[in-house]
């Protein structure tokens, strides 16, 4: 992209805030890539990231400071948190426009939201675990027990993804019972790995992990005793072949991508959210990756294509927790 | 110019200090000034002046533990010089041994501690110089005394060409300061160098070769002892602008010391100045008497399995002085800790203006009307690191509040009240830490005695002092018991508590032995009941049941 | 000891702090594409607008009443190192107050909020003080680990049973309108916190140096034994400091709710704590001391914030940027001269400990 | 879960022992934690660099003590204070791994390192029939066999050697030594160094069981880690009771929160509570046990 001034008026100018840190997140990391292309693509746009930092009372700080500037033309970000953020600052600067991407919010002119039905992500990693719990994979156990670890217990965790990935594992086999964990933070990979220990003494024999860096523990004491992990949002394979087995995808970067495009050439409409889904290509299981294809039987691999055509063919409700 | 009055002798010299200058930067105090002093091997040097007057510095100096002066130390001929510190510390947590191999710890093949060759070398010394200390014992337990010689077998263990003694015998008893004589000469004849600080005259005279005397951060003279006599030292101690009327009757204190000294067997002559003072109570039990303003009841303490203190029983009246003495291992530090209500005993009781203490706190004791100088300055007695005016304020703290706030203005006319009514050198708003060790003490009596408190714990109050401030100590503590206030007199100087105490108590073992009173007051007397040789003669079934409880020293 | 500190050190902590920056200087121009635009953005923009300076006398506000905290325990020679959950458990217990009192008028339900917040504080931290009074544990670690067991639980309350269910961030619901403290420099989160702070850091001192309890306070953490000798209540200088100094912390956590984010949000006071302690020891344990440090604490702070919104400043780099400053800001040249030598005050609080 | 606790028990201990010797030289390093943070970073990058496990762990011990002489210099030599300088270091580790590890492997994440071998276990699959045996001494990983060796070496060195001597005497009063001859620098900047090697150490151990190093790996251990140097009374034996009583506490609660119907959340706490619980108890005891009646 050009970043001068060619005469046409000045750049397009887009900051992308991450509430949190860029390298080592893959949804931030989809996020910047996706809003990169865009601009690249774009005939006059630039694009500044910012890094917010972890602490989410000073991402209302962060996002103000942008807004003041009032050099962005919009401001993108990703978290259900922030469309209330987006929506507080916009009161104080009301031509700032924003693009929230994994949040939702209706009616605000300003605000533009993009949210993925993760009930139905969190279903298909729990449709996947069942199948792997009866007697699917090589390790299987006969105990019909599966794990969910979480970093912190947030209201999506608590209100969608938990319920949805038991619902899932229970509409293979509704004796199947869910272990679920808390691990406290984002990071401490020692203490998930106890956890993750914990479990398998009980009899679970896969775990979905959404701990952050604590999904490093999670696989490691699955390697040393011959259990699986599941993986939300990006493709794990590579953490760990054999031992990773299924991933959720969500995504982000092609939506980002998408939406930044139009908001740059002027056709993005704003004051609406939408809900992207399975149906719309959006939330979808890694069944391309080598891994998955080496390490799953076939004929689960085949169960869990049957479900994603179900998917598609009817979507799953999706109660955004929190929406406005 | 001084070094003409020194004859040309044939004595090597086994140090020289040449033009020593110190001044400590942080109160601008010139310490020494331009000090020149040879120490001679074979020779025992004293070094003797007022407080302040430089004494430990220059001694420092010597031994190399200041790094920076003026002048130059040269060594002749000897090659190891030990100072022992006025106030020695140790770490309280470990074994003696362990505190003084420190540095030159004996080592197995395997280059580990060799603590049984320590144990033996240590004891090996303390038994050549018989100086009784058990290595290993704990240094928290050592009495002051018993830390004292501890810490000159530390620097006997470095085989000191030259031994510098900081006022070594200021806690000791007459015992164990024949000890320390004893070890001196022994060195002495052993061509080493000793060198000696004390303010007791009567040791210097004693035990010295050779006597320097310091004013002010100068030496006034060196002399032989055999050249001169105690009355010439204090004259130059003081200084030849001082009064003849004031150093007229300091001579007359000097010199009865002197008579108790050599006047053995005869009692002591009543305490000057007692003019105006309440007879004391001969027969205290008898109903006619007043009633006691502090006393302690059947008084036991344990610790640690250790029976410290037995059956106390004391009645003090006012206006009296009770002297208690002893070798201080022998209970002095328990029963300070009793009178002054840091320890609450284990039964009995103590009763102060006949009010019991809710709590064995020294807060609850100093409510009811105590005032109490501790023998431990540098930690109990004294803040090092708070200015000399927050020291002197301490107990009247409550006088300068004025809603609440501290008036400063009045808490310094009060402070500087004190330094001249007591003759303190020192900067008020410096930190205590700057202070000889004299000084420290004359904070601590005068914040004690600004009290006017109705009984006054003195635990060794001229320890350290110089005798000019020594007697005015004495003074004081006269002119209170005068006004009619009861006081307890804690000391294992026997000369002071025979010239100032109306009764005597003698410990022996964590017990009472015998009150003298009157014309029993003899310095025999009190010397073999601090052995415990009367005991032993009187209550010899008594003494083998309490010797049972008073284990020796456990190892460990 | 009550009069003021000797200017040498003064200037030896001037030279350390110049020092520091140019380390700093020299860290952004050797790792900033645009270095010039960092080192501008770093040192000028906290006073490049009312937003960003308002936000930073904010943070001071803050850090000076945890700085003080902390001060007036290590005055009185104990120690707390619980601060950090001490200021989120309290900032939970105000929220939760003026939610509950959301029907009385503001003049009454904020102070009572405080009031139960630095209740809070006071309670957590003085139970460490309670316990070192009665069986002589250590109150270091105690506070330490007491304020570490309360962090998950407030983490729980926050995101489980107190949890706002119209927000996705993980909060408790926000205290009502009326609550609020004015903003003083709108839209930053300035409020009379910067008052309330100079009030207390002048009372504090008056307090330490001018009075007869302030002269036992200090006497206590100086020397132990000797306040006891002097019939200074000395157990009750154990708990007191560490009452005063968890209702310091408590108030920081009100104030923090009341003034800045009106709800008490997972993790939102992280650092407060720490800084505190940094903040005490660099202002020398001295109440006025502690302006210029918390002062200088926010300034960074929000240079290293402001930079990171508007250059390729990274975080991790603002984080090194204060090591480097803290490895400078105490260090000396000149020995300190201290009582028993020449050893630095914590290592002394330690031994004393040991001879008693 | 016997088993787990003394996986989690050992990279305790080691910073542990290594804190100790730092405290009764009087120093009180709160910087263990950046330590270990250091420790494990580096572990994992020279493991991955030579393909072995004790190059791994000596390259996390060489990192402690890299930042351990930092904090003598600056600490000690230049006489800052003390506890500013462990919050330091514990800055600077958190804030110059993601940068070394940005700048050498473009990720500040999670840090999975090729060629990085697994860490071996020892005595796996023998068995003495009892299980409780079996779980405390057989099939550990590699580094926890280290931990006995430790503390028997850290006990005689402190108490049986003249260094031991003279390292204590530093805490309890430097003066003491300076009035000797000797310099308490000397054995501050030994014991500092002696706990960079500990945590380091520990911290390789965290990194290579886990195969990977991950930002904030050390996950406040070694604020854990100094808390049983004063909960094991500041002996060796004590800082391996008091790390085992904590990897249990652990344990307890992990395991309780499978169990209990209790938040998960709030059993984080319990790890805490009960070592509270430990030292008002011990304290306790201590005093009114046999020292006074
Ligand atoms: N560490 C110090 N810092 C500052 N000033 C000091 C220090 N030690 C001693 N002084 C000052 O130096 C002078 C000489 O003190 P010194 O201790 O040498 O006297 P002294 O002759 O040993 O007295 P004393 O008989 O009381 O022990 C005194 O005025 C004292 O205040
Ligand atoms: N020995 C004690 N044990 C427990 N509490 C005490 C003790 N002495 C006093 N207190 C309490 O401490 C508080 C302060 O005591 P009080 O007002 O008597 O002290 P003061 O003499 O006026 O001042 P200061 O405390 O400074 O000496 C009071 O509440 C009192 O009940
Ligand atoms: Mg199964
Ligand atoms: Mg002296």
């Amino acid at each position: 992209a050009q970043a001068e001034d060619d005469g046409l008026g000045r750049p397009y100018s887009i900051a992308v805030f991450v509430p949190g840190v860029v390298e080592g997140s893959p949804t931030y990391e989809m996020l910047v890539e996706g809003v990169r292309r865009a601009v690249d693509e774009a005939e006059s746009a630039t694009v500044r990231v910012v890094e917010g930092g972890f602490n989410q009372a000073e991402w209302a700080g962060g996002i103000t400071s942008l807004a003041a500037t009032g050099s962005y033309d919009l401001i993108v970000s990703s978290n259900p948190s922030l469309p209330e953020i987006a929506n507080e600052v916009s009161q104080s600067f009301p031509d700032q426009r924003f693009l929230i991407l994994d949040g939702y919010w209706e009616g605000n002119p300003s605000l533009r939201t993009v949210m993925f039905n993760q009930r139905e992500q969190a279903y298909l990693n729990g449709y996947f675990a069942g199948l792997v719990t009866t007697g699917g994979m090589p390790n299987s156990n006969e105990a019909r027990q599966v794990g969910l670890l979480a970093g912190q217990e947030y209201p999506m965790m608590n209100q969608v993804i938990r319920p949805a990935f038991i619902e899932g594992a229970q509409a293979v086999d509704p004796s199947i019972e869910l272990d679920f964990r808390v691990l406290g933070n984002w990071f401490d990979a020692g203490l998930a790995a106890d956890l993750a220990n914990s479990m398998l003494d009980r009899g679970v024999d896969v775990i979905l992990s959404i701990a952050g860096g604590g999904n490093q523990g999670v696989i490691a004491t699955a390697r040393d005793r011959n259990a699986y992990v599941l993986w939300f949002d990006s493709s794990g394979f590579h953490h760990g072949p054999g031992v990773v087995i299924g991933s959720s995808l969500v995504k982000l970067d092609q939506a980002a991508y998408e939406r930044t495009l139009q908001a740059i050439d002027g056709s993005l409409e704003f004051g609406v959210g939408e809900v992207l889904g399975v149906a719309d290509g959006y939330v979808t299981f890694d069944d391309q990756d080598p891994n998955y294809i080496e390490f799953v039987p076939e004929n689960v691999r085949a169960q869990h294509a049957e479900l994603m055509q179900r998917l598609v063919d009817e979507p799953m409700e999706f109660d955004i927790p929190g929406a406005n | 110019m001084l070094e003409r009055t020194i004859p040309a002798d044939e004595i090597p010299p086994g140090m020289e200090l040449r033009h020593i200058t110190k001044r400590y930067p942080e109160n601008d105090v010139l310490a020494v000034r331009d000090v020149s002093l040879k120490l001679r091997s074979g020779e025992i040097h004293a070094l003797i002046g007022e407080n302040g007057a430089g004494k430990s510095t220059l001694m420092k100096i010597a031994a190399g533990l200041l790094p920076s002066y003026d002048g130059e130390v040269c060594f002749k001929g000897a090659q190891v010089c030990r100072l022992v510190q006025q106030h020695p510390q140790f770490i309280p947590q470990h074994q003696v041994w362990e505190n003084l191999f420190l540095g030159i710890e004996p080592r197995t093949r395997w280059g580990l501690l060799d603590q049984d060759a320590a144990v033996q070398s240590f004891s090996a010394l303390a038994g050549r110089y018989a100086l009784p200390v058990a290595p290993r014992m704990r240094a928290e337990r050592l009495s002051a005394a018993q830390a004292q010689l501890a810490a000159i077998l530390g620097a006997l263990l470095h085989d000191p060409d030259i031994l510098i003694l900081d006022e070594p015998t200021a806690p000791c008893s007459d015992h164990e300061t024949a000890l320390v004589f004893g070890m001196m000469r022994s060195l002495r004849d052993n061509g080493r160098a000793v060198v000696l600080i004390t303010h007791k005259l009567r040791e210097v005279m004693e035990v010295s070769d050779r006597i320097t005397v310091m004013r002010h951060g100068r030496v006034v003279k060196s002399l032989l002892t055999a050249d001169t006599n105690p009355g010439e030292l204090s004259a130059l101690m003081i200084g030849e602008d001082c009064q003849r009327s004031e150093s007229d009757r300091r001579f007359g204190f000097v010199r009865r010391e002197f008579g108790t000294q050599s006047g053995s067997h005869e009692s002591v002559p009543e305490p000057v100045a007692r003019s105006g003072a309440p007879t004391p109570p001969t027969q205290p039990d008898s109903p006619t008497q007043p009633e006691p303003v502090f006393e302690l009841r059947n008084i036991n303490l344990v610790r640690r399995g250790r029976v410290l203190l037995e059956r106390l029983e004391l009645r003090l009246y006012p206006g009296e002085i009770l002297g208690i003495t002893g070798i201080r291992e022998n209970g002095l530090e328990y029963i300070e800790d009793i009178l002054s209500g840091s320890a609450e005993p284990n039964s009995g009781e103590v009763l102060i203006q006949g009010q019991r203490p809710s709590r064995y706190t020294p807060r609850v004791f100093r409510k009811l009307g105590l005032a109490y100088i501790p023998t431990d300055r540098l930690i109990r007695g004294a803040s090092l690191s708070s200015s000399v005016e927050d020291n002197m304020i301490l107990l009247e703290r409550k006088r300068f509040g004025r809603a609440g706030l501290l008036n400063r203005r009045a808490s310094a006319s009060f402070s500087s009240a004190l330094q001249q009514r007591f003759g303190i050198t020192a900067v008020l708003g410096k930190p205590m830490h700057t202070l000889s060790g004299g000084n420290m003490q004359k904070v601590i009596l005068s914040r004690e005695l600004s009290q006017n408190s109705p009984v006054v714990v003195f635990s060794e109050p001229s320890w350290g002092l110089d005798f000019r401030s020594s007697e005015r100590v004495h003074e004081e503590i006269q002119r209170l018991s005068a006004d009619g206030v009861g006081i307890v007199l804690i000391s294992s100087d026997i000369d002071e508590i025979l010239s100032l105490a109306d009764r005597i108590m003698v410990m022996y073992k964590g017990s009472f032995t015998r009150t003298l009173e009157g014309n029993d007051r003899v310095r025999d007397t009190i010397g073999e009941l601090m052995l415990g040789l009367e005991v032993e003669q009187t209550s010899a079934a008594h003494e083998d049941s309490r010797q049972s409880t008073f284990t020796k020293e456990p190892r460990q | 000891m009550s009069r003021s500190q000797p200017d040498s050190s003064i200037m030896v902590t001037v030279a350390a702090i110049a020092g520091a920056l140019a380390v700093t200087v020299l860290l952004l121009i050797a790792v900033s594409s645009t270095p010039q635009a960092a080192v501008r953005a770093f040192f000028i923009g906290p006073f490049s607008n009312r937003f960003y300076l308002g936000n930073m006398l904010n943070v001071f506000s803050m850090l000076a009443i945890t700085g003080l905290g902390m001060a007036v325990a290590f005055r009185a020679g104990v120690f707390n190192l619980g601060g950090e959950g001490q200021v989120y458990a309290s900032a939970l217990t105000a929220t939760m107050t003026g939610l509950a009192l959301a029907s009385l008028p503001a003049v009454l339900g904020v102070p009572i909020a405080l009031v139960v917040g630095m209740m809070t504080g006071a309670v957590i931290a003085g139970l460490s003080g309670l316990f070192r009074y009665l069986w002589d544990t250590d109150e270091l670690i105690t506070s330490f680990l007491i304020a570490s067991a309360c962090i998950p639980i407030v983490d729980y309350l926050i995101v489980g049973p107190l949890n706002d269910q119209a927000s996705n961030l993980l909060t408790t619901e926000r205290v009502p309108l009326a609550f609020r403290l004015p903003r003083l420099l709108a839209p930053s989160h300035l409020n009379p916190t910067l008052f309330i702070a100079l009030l207390l850091l002048g009372a504090a001192y008056i307090a330490l140096f001018r009075t007869v309890r302030g002269y036992e306070w200090r006497l206590s953490g100086l020397n132990r034994q000797f306040a006891r000798y002097g019939g200074i209540h000395t157990g009750a200088y154990i708990v007191l400091p560490m009452l005063l100094s968890g209702a310091l912390h408590g108030l920081a956590g009100g104030l923090f709710v009341f003034g800045t984010h009106y709800a008490t949000l997972v993790g939102f006071s992280a650092g407060l704590g720490w800084n505190g302690i940094a903040v005490a020891l660099i202002a020398k344990r001295h109440p006025l001391g502690v302006i210029p440090a918390a002062a200088a604490f926010a300034y960074l702070e929000s240079g290293a914030r402001i930079a990171m919104l508007h250059t390729d400043f990274t975080f991790e780099l603002g984080t090194i940027i204060r090591a480097v400053i803290f490895l400078f800001v105490t260090a000396s040249v000149v020995p300190q001269l201290q009582v028993g030598g020449r050893f630095n005050w914590i290592a002394a609080r330690f031994s004393r400990k040991e001879q008693t | 879960m016997i088993y787990y606790a003394i996986e989690v028990m050992a990279p305790l201990l080691l910073a542990g022992l290594g804190g100790l010797f730092a405290e009764l030289a009087g120093v009180l390093n709160i910087a263990l934690e950046g330590m270990m943070l250091a420790g494990a970073f580096a572990a994992i990058v020279t493991a991955s660099l030579t393909g072995s496990i004790l190059a791994g762990m000596l390259g996390g011990l060489l990192a402690g003590l890299l930042l351990a002489y930092l904090f003598y210099f600056v600490g000690i030599r230049m006489r800052a204070n003390i506890f500013i300088v462990g919050l330091a270091i514990n800055l600077l580790a958190a804030g110059s791994i993601p940068f070394l590890s940005s700048a050498m492997y473009g990720t500040k994440g999670v840090l999975r390192l090729p060629n990085v071998p697994r860490m071996p276990g020892l005595f796996v699959g023998m068995e003495t029939g009892f299980p409780l045996i079996d779980q405390i001494f057989f099939g550990h990983s590699f580094g926890v066999y280290l931990t006995v060796p430790a503390v028997l070496l850290a006990g005689l060195v402190l108490q049986r050697t003249p260094f031991g001597l003279r390292l204590r005497s530093t805490g309890k009063n430097p003066e003491t030594l300076r009035s000797v001859g000797l310099n308490p620098d000397h054995y501050r900047r030994a014991a500092l160094l002696i706990s960079g090697m500990g945590a380091g150490l520990a911290g390789s151990l965290l990194a290579l069981r886990l195969g990977v190093y991950l930002p904030n790996v050390s996950a406040g251990r070694g604020w854990i880690a100094l808390v049983t140097i004063y909960l094991g009374y500041k002996r060796p034996v004590g800082v391996l009771i008091a790390a085992l009583c904590f990897a249990l506490a652990e344990g307890v609660s992990v395991a309780a929160q499978g169990v209990l119907q209790i938040p998960g959340t709030i059993l984080l706490s319990l790890p805490y509570v009960l070592t509270v619980l430990a030292m008002i108890v011990y304290s306790a005891m201590r005093r009114v046990g046999p020292s006074d009646a």
